[in-house]
């Protein structure tokens, strides 16, 4: 066992479109309390268009990514069509070249994200935003890996941290997005771009891990 | 929720395509199912106005496609910006060979989505520049107007930029004369009642009846303050209130006013409101020498209503009385 | 109820006085503060044209005073006729010593308004004629269509009129126009929520969520059936099942359609409804020259909407087409 | 005991008046069941503008009562301007030089506004309207004095009359006006213009009576 074979993997792409579909109502719930209520419909239709072009037998991961991302990007809109759109380009990027996604190049493909959604977004940890997500999953893993941990571990440890900062958005006060407006009575909720990166994060992270133990 | 339909993911697809057939002689598709044009686009020589926001505003935004408004208009979601695509496009449908002005709204998806287009047609040897309206006064201090969101205002940004355009101006002047009647212009809405995105099925926030949200956004973002609905004419005063002391309009000041309902208010409603509204302004010495009353600017069934206010100067007096015919906004030549 | 209104005994009179400050280029008040003028009648040499109805159904009655349309309006409590009195003194106010059309709706109270009126206006030396619209399909059988309600249709009603008196004929070329105009016209109705008059503080009705009532009339009259909402293309299949067959329209026909919302309703929905019309408009081989779609004629905060269909000869063509300029209907001579 | 000092009975229109403004909401929710919910708030409005033009000290009858149906004409609007309109202004001819209202001028009222009413909405009795409870009371009225019985009495006689009368429309099919439409669906509830004017007529009966025994 030592790393996925990238050729194989578009199917990690099909499985964050079927997440996403799975917790549309959830998603959305969480944007209706202090945003428009319409997070999960938008990554839905989005997600959903990409895994109609990926079809039953998806492409190599990179192009399964550059797949979602474009379709993001030009058919979505909403904040979310750039921000995940960068997010999977960068990801997608991360991977050029290779032929194994081990675990060094997922902790890229983190890395990758980050900056991704930093550069069009420019906004910061702790704005509550789905960065506030991204950016400590991003680091639990490459403190895991920098401690010896093997993959499947720095993976579990990237995922618990992804969903404490998700849960740590709901003690934020907006800074940017439609519910900075809100001030102190932002605080309170989680964040929903935060929710659904930390989905698409555990969904990734389970389904390296699957692939890892075939 | 109860309401004209088929499939609530497709609204949207659904309500362009009727459009397209129901006002030929004003718009035409693209190849973009996102982007609509004026039935002209693109005119030779003429500089390109586009704009684009998320459905569910309508009129706002592709009923104000048309002579001497806009060229060419992106598509969102409901409530949600038109992808980066859809305005790339939009830029294209609308260029007639002098550059475009992308005129739109202070959000943050919008503002991607337009980086991202403006930098793609860039790349495509367009040249586009942008204004964007940040009229709404309730959503940010005055010393953060970056932080303002875009309202009603951005008809008669609209309206001044695709006037300037129309009398042939280059792309910097239609830009200049855009810029100065955002800023020249302040809003502020006040929501009774809230409204359902179709696909989410349910209000995605609530205002109590018998209680009114001074400073609501055109999507439900949250006002300033909750309180007891008022009557009409306490209403007219307190949303004066805010947005008088802003710019700040003074006596003498010469004004267009856009009183909005945002979908489910009875029309009479808000000439009750304007009814006041045109006693305050005399009182103060101001003149009102472009009224708009009517549903410009909505959120799809919403009830309440939002008032806009531009400082005329002679140019904006001039192009915002100009001959115009879209869907939206008609102004007649007299 | 959560309205902007100030005294709800007095939101006519309310709205009305805001009116008149908003559409000075328009219209002008009289001695009667329930009729509102044209701003240049009586013209000299013109017949003059009239309407007059129940208030709540804005832009209906005085949205449609305008250039090309009607030339003063009576203006009554919340669905309810004006006076006997104040249709009078719209005839007064309209005439320009060539007599007066006057076209209204079919019901009861305006009916015996309208006779009074016109009995008062004979003995003052006036010549009045009427029309009275009964465009409303499920409001009666075929064969009693003394029973039927005027409903949307007046508009088209009151454009061909008022586009014929602005065309120089006489008062009975204009009343022939108009009566051809309605009896060319067929409507219908579907009702998705109710409405609430601010002065009975609740809706005096109810269609249950999920539920369409369809041949509601404009003041809520109940229809011929209450059905589950179907999706947008099936209400349309139904509206124009009782539509059609009635006058029958038939392949080859030319059309004007106007589509209405009944006051809340978004008007991406009309447009959702229309794309599906005008693929059976199509599909029957009939042609749609003149649409009309938004918020013609309202029901105060009613949810729901109305289908208008007009067949066309040359000469309805022509005054259906003929420039106009009013609040509620603008046509612009291309 | 003989008759009712017209000079001095134009109070008689201030208690309609006030007949019509307390029972406002009943009437509006009586026509709420089949009509547009609005009768009680259109006789209020008329009502209370004539209540106004008449002030502290109302005229002669026939003049009271001309001021109301000229009133109701003019302002009013609606059904009701015209139908009560009619109704009042035939009340008020039938006093014509008179100077005591005796039973056989108030049998004259009756019999006026019945013509009154008819000749301008032309309905019939049985359609479900205010004919409904005004031929009964009329006819009621006129048997009471035909078989010899005193004023006062003929005048209860004619109030139970109007009373099961307005009461009677409850098993009608509406053939006019707006709740006409309803066929069928209008059985089962009361016509709203028949309530309003058995009230009337109640309120006549007891006026006039209050005065006889003064
Ligand atoms: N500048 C930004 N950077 C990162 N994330 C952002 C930014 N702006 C908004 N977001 C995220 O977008 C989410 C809202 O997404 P969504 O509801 O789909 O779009 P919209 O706000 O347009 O309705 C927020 O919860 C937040 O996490
Ligand atoms: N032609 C008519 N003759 C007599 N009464 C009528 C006629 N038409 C209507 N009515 C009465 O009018 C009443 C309704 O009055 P109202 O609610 O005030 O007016 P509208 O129907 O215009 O709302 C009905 O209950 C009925 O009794
Ligand atoms: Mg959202
Ligand atoms: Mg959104
Ligand atoms: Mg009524
Ligand atoms: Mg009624």
């Amino acid at each position: 066992m030592s790393g996925v074979r990238i050729e194989t993997a578009g199917g990690l792409v099909k499985e964050l479109v079927e997440a996403i579909n799975a917790n549309r109502t959830w998603l959305s719930e969480i944007d209706g309390a202090i945003g428009d209520g319409d997070h999960g419909i938008n990554m839905s239709k989005g997600f959903t268009s990409a895994g109609a072009k990926l079809g039953d037998t998806p492409p190599p991961l990179p192009e399964a990514l550059n797949v979602l991302s474009s379709t993001l990007m030009e058919d979505m809109g909403g904040s979310m069509g750039p921000l995940y759109g960068y997010l999977f380009s960068r990801m997608a990027d991360a991977l050029e070249g290779k032929s194994k996604l081990e675990a060094d190049d997922f902790g890229a493909m983190l890395r990758g994200a980050l900056e991704g959604v930093q550069e069009i977004g420019s906004a910061s940890v702790g704005d509550k935003t789905l960065l506030d997500a991204l950016a400590p999953a991003s680091e639990a893993f490459d403190a895991a890996l920098a401690a010896g941990k093997p993959f499947p571990q720095a993976l579990d440890e990237m995922a618990v941290a992804a969903e404490r900062g998700r849960d740590s958005t709901r003690d934020m006060v907006a800074k940017v997005g439609r519910s900075a407006r809100l001030g102190e009575r932002s605080r309170g909720v989680m964040d929903a771009g935060a929710s659904s990166c930390c989905l698409i994060l555990q969904t990734l992270a389970n389904g390296i891990k699957t692939r890892l133990s075939e | 929720m109860n309401r004209i339909i088929n499939n609530p993911d497709l609204v949207v697809e659904d309500a362009v395509r009727g459009y397209l057939k129901a006002h030929k002689d004003l718009v035409a598709p693209t190849d973009n199912p996102r982007v609509i044009r004026h039935h002209l686009a693109p005119q030779k020589g003429k500089v390109g106005v586009v704009t684009g926001g998320g459905s569910g505003h309508e009129p706002a935004f592709l009923g104000y496609v048309g002579d001497g408004m806009i060229d060419a208009v992106a598509i969102g979601e409901i409530f949600s910006s038109p992808s980066a695509k859809a305005f790339h496009d939009a830029f294209v449908a609308a260029d007639g060979g002098r550059g475009v002005a992308c005129l739109y709204g202070n959000y943050a998806g919008d503002n991607m989505n337009v980086k991202l287009a403006v930098k793609q047609a860039a790349a495509h040897g367009l040249t586009i520049k942008t204004v964007v309206a940040n009229d709404d006064v309730p959503s940010a201090p005055k010393s953060e107007p970056q932080k303002r969101r875009g309202v009603a205002g951005e008809i008669l940004m609209w309206k001044v930029g695709g006037a300037r355009a129309a009398e042939g101006a280059e792309l910097d002047e239609v830009i200049a004369s855009a810029q100065k009647a955002i800023d020249s212009t302040r809003s502020i809405g006040v929501g009774l009642s809230a409204c359902t995105i179709p696909a989410y099925g349910k209000p995605n926030f609530s205002i109590e009846d018998g209680m009114m949200e001074v400073g609501i956004g055109h999507h439900g973002e949250p006002g300033v303050k909750v309180m007891e609905t008022r009557p009409a004419r306490e209403m007219a005063d307190l949303m004066l209130d805010h947005v008088l002391p802003d710019l700040p309009f003074e006596s003498g000041d010469d004004l267009a006013v856009l009183v909005s309902g945002l979908g489910a208010t009875p029309v009479m409603e808000l000439y009750i409101l304007y009814d006041r509204l045109s006693e305050v302004f005399a009182e103060r010495g101001m003149k009102v020498r472009h009224p708009f009353i009517g549903n410009y600017f909505t959120s799809l069934e919403m009830m309440g209503v939002t008032l806009t206010i531009m400082r005329l100067d002679s140019e904006l007096d001039r192009l915002v009385g100009a001959p115009a015919r879209s869907v939206g906004l008609t102004k007649v030549a007299l």
